[in-house]
């Protein structure tokens, strides 16, 4: 019994982690309609500045990763300046396809600027788990869960509450109004990927921290992408309950399906959940429905 | 707009994809130009265009389904991998000849697809395109778990070369010629669908799916058509190379794969058939001329040494496809008809 | 306070669609901008505000001014501060939002919460219909309540210029007077007003000076008393006859009677 | 011919339509009008079958709506046009008017890979279809132009044409003038009055122009809050203390 | 003097990109040696020539009618599956036998081969080590061991299936506890190693890659079990993980088994033979272990058409005559200077499959070091 609580645990965690991801998805979603497919290689980016910082040139944690941090915004800024400032206007669509051309630019940029070496990642939490009774919880997955945690919760706040978050909501509906109302779309669009930079190096800590990092680490943007969709694109809090929900059932279907099969369940799972959620509510659980009006 | 001078006198002129002599001449010069192209060139470059010719197909699918029906399709590799494995069933364990073969590959992957589009039925927007990328994982997972005997599993499949009355396409000469008149034969068909009320009704959907339904367009069934005639076209390019290539694996369609399909109709144009073909053309050129330069800069330079020059070529590559997106969002196509008609109201500039 | 000098503009370096176009508001005036499908009026409130730049259009010759600094082609949201706003057509409600949050927005560049609300109860009390919405998502509004509030949304910025695009348009009999009656009162209060509309009739009572545009050309312009005395006027924008009655649309017997001032 | 009773549309707290009873007949101009948010639009939604009513049936032939999906009753002859603009940006004015050919046209997708033969003859005949609605609508100049690079007037002379092209059995508008000039009004005045003589098909007119509606309608249905408030000939509507109350302002 | 080419497959943008520096530039050292030390007397000069199929087996593809137009090559040095998978099928047509540089896959396990692998299969290579463990170690009953693999790729699924195998037909030697999969990068696997453990696991195969050696070893660390050590492949082996890592002290009493030399700082014969790549012929590569896969592979290829040029003279040397060469001759110990044991190809396999031996390395005080050399290797049945 301990045991399934064990997995459910550690999976709900690993969710969470998930969930961190995919809200640098959700995030940018909100503030520019646009689904960023390199989400993957952002979190790889900002996983390349920390070892930058702290193991190339050994600065300590505690300057190392706030540099890192602003040099994620910088290259969030950065992105936003050479390619989204044009494309003011254009269709969200050519948008979503910029993201995809961003993808490749990114991983070649991470290959000449890092090399493509598997690199060691500062160890950032401590590695001893904490054991409570007989279950066993890896630390940097908790403590990264408890940061998610309140991050999501802020981030919500800050969309759903606050006159900057609305004026990023309104941006995100409508270019042309917005700058009709006088609201600068560049620098909503900057915020938004300035915020996604700093959210997926924030990712890769937890993800990473005491591991090793390669460009292949990307992944996780693919893995966290069911969360995304569950929530349903426009929710910050409901990305927090999906996380949890995929890392759950991700983690007993490793633990009990796989050695079964033999094969890797585990990683097909989660799509599968999502295309059955999806098929019951569309727009993902918490999402906006959208206005079908004629 | 029509060149200066150019009027249609009927439907069927102003329909017609060709309009002009000096059109028609370019086709016929281009065909040409195909049919001889192994007698004018060294067998790496048949080698680069029959890689063209077999991924145009599943461009041109791609560009159906996403640039017309506007379904952001990230499986277009997994409906390959799905096409290539059924050819390839088709072929070993059930011993048919190619040209059933390859068309069963199409409607394996065709079937794939529709199941995808189907979840049009309820799913919509993005989060549709989303699970298309579902595909590119269940794909992988069924090629690994099911049974060995049924896909090969990790081992992969061969298959013994296409074979036509006697005639085995062995060489990369006759391969190329296979791929070239099916490739022909599918774009063909591309431009027919396009032009037709299929076409139409994709474009319909993509621009306002609400307002379609109400023109009586049956909305799911073209959004799941759009898929099915996307994947088909995938499955036909997986089947070719099945036969090109003679093994297929599971990680010749990855997702990467897919995404490189998607950068291709970017730059080529989306929502245009002869974009996707420019598209195909313009990143295997760059990036077959980057491979083929590599080795020499190499040896120019060796202290630069591969892992620099060719982590260029990526770099190069994405920022290319950048560039198109930031300066021209509706890519080469779009340039091109902006091209042609300022050449045509020359010299007046409006 | 606002002056147009010859602008042309051009979209997608192609399509010209504002050939000539010179025109003067002077502060506190009603201007209206009147002419066919297609004449090129939005395509003309666009290059004041900017908004062209984002639809692949520019100015590509002639000057706006407004209060005596160019402000062609410069970047859309600072139009703002300077003071005009631009009321697009196709009441373009931000529809997932709800009608106050759409309202907030309008109010965005306000320095606290509190002059905002201050500003929001102002536009409740003038648009009594909006405060009953308030709640409400704006994309299920109806077609007019949409109108509306786009207009508040527009009121929110403190604007010094409204510029505004078929405000009539899809609003019902009493709404349009309600309508209008609400941008006298603007205009009473000294905004500067640039109307474009085809209820000529409504427009013409409130404007002081009035253009009409075809294929993007100003074809005629005068006061407003004299433009509706004007033959043509009358007939294609008034749809009176010659003795100054309304005709009756069954009476109208074929089409392709329009007269064209030029090509 | 369209018939529909006791019908009831809520939408969370708000009733857009609150037991709404009214029929059409097979040669009638029938037009709607009513303040914004009566309901009018919600009305020509349930009546094309886009919005499924909570209560009350609605009949189109006999057949109630209930047991088609939106594009089944669109091909049993039930056309409309849209308030505001949903045309098909991307596409030419040709092919949005083709859209609405759509459903009369048989050719499969094989037939259109192919292209010859079928394909290709059918597409041939009903472009001529459609090329008297451009002809009929004063579009030729702008046949081949992307219908979003059209100002919002011509985009609703499209969607127009569009539903025409659906050579329906019944026309629904919803505010088609809207936009529109006095002259360009007159020409599409002049131009449902033909579609009527000619085609003899029934038309359900939502309209804010009283002028229009007075004189074109054979019937006016007013509605309110979602209720119908009033209904005869434009005279006697036009009279309704009511009416004049809710809708045209007392001083009329 | 007659110029042959070689044609030289690499990855210098793929997946294998970070050691392509060290398995290309010890191929080109390599040939440059034989040129001018044995080509010399024999009257035949090597050229070799990289190109970059980036892991892509379209890429192979498309390449290689190239490659034979251009180099009309007497042989190719491949990197990995891509280039077997593409190229299998025609091979034989054109004449020009493959060696790669890696270790065999079962899916390769066909008879009459042209590609070759200079060792045994992955799996063989851990059968090898988990039979000397568990002698070493005195442990009586069989070894329990665990797998991490993952189905990111078939060739994880291979090795995998391999060991499965192995384990199957040697119940006396080894108990697979379980096949953990994981990603590419893995998450973290404190759970799933916990679980393993509790069930009895003494060593934790890792074959994979160098991210999934880093979280089973942190994930070991977490819970305080040095005692159970890792054993690695040569792809993902001490030396890289331990870059990864930060330090070869974080592997200590950590395994690698590979039938090759290993790049330990000892003097051996291998390693006297890199120094004199270093000095004289502008080897490229650092000491490690993508090095000594080139150089495997680039010996096994200089050494068959040594040998076939002097079977059929030195101008008259095809893909052909080297296959011949292969399948017809011992390149022994001493002629690869140790690089590899005595390689003799069958007709059966395109790899050794008896009379091999593997090599152990391990971390001992934080220093890298052989554990055990001319380990045999057992007989596994083909899957
Ligand atoms: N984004 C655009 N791209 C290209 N052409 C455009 C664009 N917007 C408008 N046009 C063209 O410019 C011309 C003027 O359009 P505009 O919208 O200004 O007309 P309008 O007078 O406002 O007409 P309406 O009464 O229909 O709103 C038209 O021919 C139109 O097709
Ligand atoms: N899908 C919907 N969801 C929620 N509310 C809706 C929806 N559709 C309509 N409503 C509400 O129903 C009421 C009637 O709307 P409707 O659009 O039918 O009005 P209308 O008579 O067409 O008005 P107008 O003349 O302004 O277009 C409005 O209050 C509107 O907000
Ligand atoms: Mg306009
Ligand atoms: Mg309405």
């Amino acid at each position: 019994m301990s045991e399934v609580l064990n997995y459910m645990i550690n999976g709900a965690l690993v969710g969470l982690l998930y969930s961190l991801v995919a809200m640098g998805f959700v995030v940018i979603y909100r503030a520019s309609k646009v689904f960023n497919f390199a989400q993957g290689e952002l979190v790889v980016f900002g996983g390349f500045l920390v070892w930058w910082m702290v193991v190339s040139l050994g600065l300590p944690l505690w300057i190392g990763l706030p540099l890192a941090f602003v040099l994620a915004a910088l290259f969030g800024l950065l992105i936003e300046r050479i390619f989204f400032s044009r494309l003011v206007g254009e269709s969200v669509f050519a948008m979503v396809m910029v993201t995809i051309g961003l993808l490749i630019l990114m991983r070649g940029l991470i290959l000449l600027l890092f090399g493509p070496q598997v690199r060691p990642f500062p160890i950032i939490f401590p590695l001893q788990p904490v054991i409570i009774g007989d279950i066993l919880i890896p630390r940097a997955l908790l403590i990264g869960g408890i940061i998610t945690t309140v991050v999501g919760f802020a981030l919500s706040w800050f969309f759903n509450k606050t006159r900057p978050g609305l004026k990023l909501t309104a941006v995100a509906e409508d270019h042309q109004v917005a700058i009709s109302m006088g609201i600068s779309v560049k620098r909503s669009v900057a915020f938004a990927w300035v915020l996604g930079s700093v959210l997926s190096t924030l990712g890769a800590i937890i993800y990473l921290s005491g591991k090793s990092l390669s460009f292949l680490a990307s992944e996780i943007g693919i893995a966290a992408l069911p969360v995304a969709l569950l929530a349903g694109f426009e929710s910050i809090a409901g990305v927090l309950l999906a996380g949890i929900i995929v890392g759950t059932i991700q983690g007993l279907v490793t633990a009990y399906l796989d050695p079964v099969v033999g094969g890797s369940v585990g990683m097909v799972f989660p799509m599968i959940v999502m295309l059955l959620i999806l098929f019951i509510r569309p727009t993902g659980m918490f999402g906006w429905k959208t206005v079908e009006r004629v | 707009m029509d060149p200066a001078g150019v009027f249609a006198t009927s439907f069927a002129r102003d329909q017609a994809l060709i309009r002009t002599g000096k059109q028609g001449l370019a086709l016929a010069l281009l065909l040409l130009f195909l049919l001889a192209l192994p007698e004018l060139v060294g067998p790496r470059l048949v080698a680069v265009a029959t890689a063209m010719l077999i991924t145009a197909v599943v461009a041109v699918g791609l560009q159906i389904c996403t640039g017309y029906a506007g379904q952001v399709n990230l499986g277009q590799a997994a409906f390959m991998g799905a096409g290539a494995y059924a050819t390839a069933v088709a072929a070993t364990t059930y011993s048919l000849p190619f040209w059933i073969a390859i068309p069963l590959g199409g409607c394996a992957a065709a079937a794939f697809g529709f199941v995808f589009g189907l979840s049009a039925v309820r799913i919509k927007g993005f989060y549709l395109v989303l699970t298309t990328i579902a595909a590119q994982s269940i794909f992988h997972f069924l090629v690994l778990n099911l049974p060995q005997s049924w896909l090969g599993g990790s081992n992969g499949m061969s298959l013994m070369p296409a074979e036509l009355f006697g005639f085995v396409f062995a060489t990369d000469r006759s391969i190329y010629y296979l791929c070239l008149v099916i490739a022909a034969i599918m774009v063909a068909g591309a431009f027919g669908i396009a032009r037709s009320r299929h076409g139409r009704a994709f474009v319909a959907v993509r621009d306002d799916d609400v307002a379609s339904g109400m023109m009586g367009i049956d909305v799911v069934r073209t959004k799941a058509m759009a898929f099915l005639v996307g994947a088909f076209y995938a499955g036909i390019g997986g089947g070719l190379w099945a036969y090109y290539v003679r093994f297929v694996a599971v990680d010749q369609f990855t997702l990467f794969h897919s995404i490189w399909l998607v950068a291709m109709i970017i730059v080529g144009g989306i929502g245009s058939v002869t974009g996707a073909l420019v598209g195909v053309v313009v990143i295997i050129t760059i990036r077959e001329t980057f491979i083929s330069l590599g080795p020499t800069f190499i040896q120019i330079a060796p202290s630069l040494g591969g892992d620099v020059v060719f982590a260029a070529l990526n770099v190069f590559l994405g920022g290319i496809i950048a560039a198109f997106l930031i300066f021209e969002p509706r890519g080469l196509m779009h340039r091109w008809s902006i091209l042609k008609r300022s050449y045509r109201l020359w010299p007046f500039p409006y | 306070m606002l002056e147009l000098n010859n602008v042309e503009v051009i979209y997608s370096d192609v399509i010209l669609a504002v050939k000539g176009v010179s025109m003067r508001i002077e502060t506190g005036q009603c201007v209206t901008l009147l002419g066919g499908n297609g004449a090129g009026k939005s395509t003309t409130l666009k290059s004041i505000s900017n908004v062209i730049k984002t639809e692949d259009g520019k100015v590509t010759a002639g000057s706006i001014l407004f209060d005596g600094r160019r402000i062609d082609n410069g970047e859309p949201e600072n139009i703002v501060t300077h003071g005009i706003i631009h009321v697009m057509e196709g009441r373009r409600v931000l529809k997932h939002l709800t009608v106050e949050q759409n309202l907030l927005i309008g109010g965005h560049r306000e320095p606290s919460l509190k002059a905002v609300r201050a500003k929001l109860d102002e536009v409740y009390s003038e648009i009594g219909r909006l405060a009953a919405l308030k709640d409400r998502t704006s994309g299920y509004l109806s077609g007019g309540e949409q109108q509306m509030l786009v207009i508040g949304r527009a009121m929110m910025a403190r604007p010094k210029l409204m510029m505004i695009d078929e405000p009539s348009l899809g609003l019902a009999p009493l709404m349009v007077d309600e309508v209008f009656a609400l941008l006298a009162r603007l205009k009473a209060s000294g905004m500067t007003l640039l109307l474009v509309e085809q209820n000529a009739r409504v427009a013409l009572e409130l404007a002081d000076y009035g253009y009409v545009m075809e294929n993007g050309h100003i074809v005629l312009e005068g006061a407003g008393e004299d433009l509706r005395r004007n033959e043509d006027v009358r007939e294609f924008y008034l749809g009176l006859n010659l003795d100054g009655e309304r005709k009756s649309y069954r009476d109208v017997k074929h089409y392709r009677r329009r007269k064209r001032w030029l090509g | 011919m369209l018939a529909a009773r006791d019908v009831v549309m809520q939408f969370g707290g708000v009733r857009a339509l609150d037991g709404v009873s009214f029929e059409v007949g097979t040669d009638e101009l029938v037009a709607v009008i009513g303040p914004n948010g009566a309901g009018k639009t919600s009305l020509m939604n349930c009546l094309s079958g886009f919005y499924r009513p909570q209560k009350g049936v609605i009949e189109f032939d006999g057949v109630p709506l209930s047991a088609r999906g939106v594009h089944q009753v669109a091909r049993a002859g039930l056309a409309r046009t849209f308030q505001g603009t949903h045309v098909f940006s991307g596409m030419t004015v040709i092919e949005n008017i083709m859209i609405g050919r759509h459903m009369h046209m048989r050719s499969t997708i094989a037939d259109a890979f192919a292209h010859f033969g079928r394909a290709r003859t059918e597409e041939f005949r009903h472009r001529e279809t459609v090329e008297e609605i451009i002809e009929l609508l004063e579009m030729e100049s702008i046949r081949h132009r992307p219908v979003g690079t059209l100002g919002y007037g011509l985009r609703k002379r499209v969607d127009l044409g569009r539903a025409l092209a659906q050579e329906p059995k019944i026309l629904l508008m919803d505010e088609p003038m809207a936009g529109m000039n006095t002259e360009e009004k007159e020409d599409l005045a002049r131009f449902i009055l033909d579609v009527r003589e000619a085609r003899g098909i029934p038309v359900v007119l939502v309209e804010h122009d009283m002028g229009v509606v007075m004189d074109l309608a054979d019937r006016v249905v007013v509605l309110d809050f979602g209720r119908m408030i009033a209904e005869g000939t434009p005279a006697e509507v036009q009279r309704d203390p009511a009416v004049l109350k809710a809708y045209l302002g007392e001083n009329r | 003097d007659t110029t042959y080419n070689i044609a030289s497959l690499a990855d210098f943008t793929g997946p294998y990109a970070d050691v392509m520096k060290d398995l290309a530039g010890s191929r080109h050292s390599a040939v440059a040696w034989w040129n001018a030390e044995v080509g010399k007397e024999l009257g035949v000069t090597l050229a070799i020539k990289d190109y970059d199929h980036r892991y892509d087996a379209a890429q192979v593809a498309s390449l290689w009618p190239g490659i034979k137009a251009e180099l009309n090559p007497i042989i190719a040095l491949g990197v990995g599956a891509p280039d077997a998978t593409a190229l299998a099928g025609r091979l034989p047509s054109d004449g020009i036998p493959l060696i790669m540089s890696t270790a065999g896959y079962g899916f390769g396990w066909k008879p009459d081969p042209w590609v070759f692998n200079p060792r045994a299969t992955y799996a063989h290579e851990a059968a090898a080590f988990f039979e000397w463990y568990r002698k070493e170690k005195g442990i009586e009953g069989p070894l329990k061991i665990a797998v991490i693999t993952s189905e990111a790729s078939p060739a994880y699924v291979d090795i995998g299936k391999g060991i499965e195998k192995y384990a199957h037909g040697a119940t006396d030697q080894v108990e697979l506890v379980e096949m953990v999969f994981t990603e590419v990068q893995p998450t973290d696997l404190t759970t799933q190693l916990n679980r393993v453990l509790k069930k009895g696991a003494q060593v934790i195969d890792v074959q994979t890659n160098t991210a999934a050696v880093v979280a089973a070893k942190r994930a070991l660390q977490a819970l305080g079990r040095s005692d159970v050590p890792i054993v690695m492949s040569s792809h993902n082996g001490i030396t890289a993980s331990a870059r990864a890592l930060g330090g070869m002290a974080e592997l200590e009493g950590d395994y690698e088994v590979y039938g090759m030399a290993m790049p330990t700082d000892e003097a051996t014969e291998p390693k006297k033979f890199y120094d004199k790549l270093k000095a004289d012929y502008a080897m490229q590569g650092a000491w490690t272990v993508p090095t000594v896969m080139g150089l495997n592979q680039t010996l096994v290829a200089l050494r068959a058409i040594e040998a076939a040029a002097k079977k059929v003279g030195p101008d008259k040397v095809t893909g052909q005559a080297v296959r011949d060469a292969l399948l017809s001759n011992t390149i022994t110990s001493a002629q690869t200077f140790g690089v590899l044991s005595d390689v003799t190809y069958t007709n059966e396999a395109p790899f050794p499959t008896s009379g091999i031996t593997v090599n152990v390395g391990t971390v001992k005080d934080g220093k890298y070091v052989t554990a055990a050399d001319g380990v045999a290797v057992p007989t596994i049945e083909k899957w």
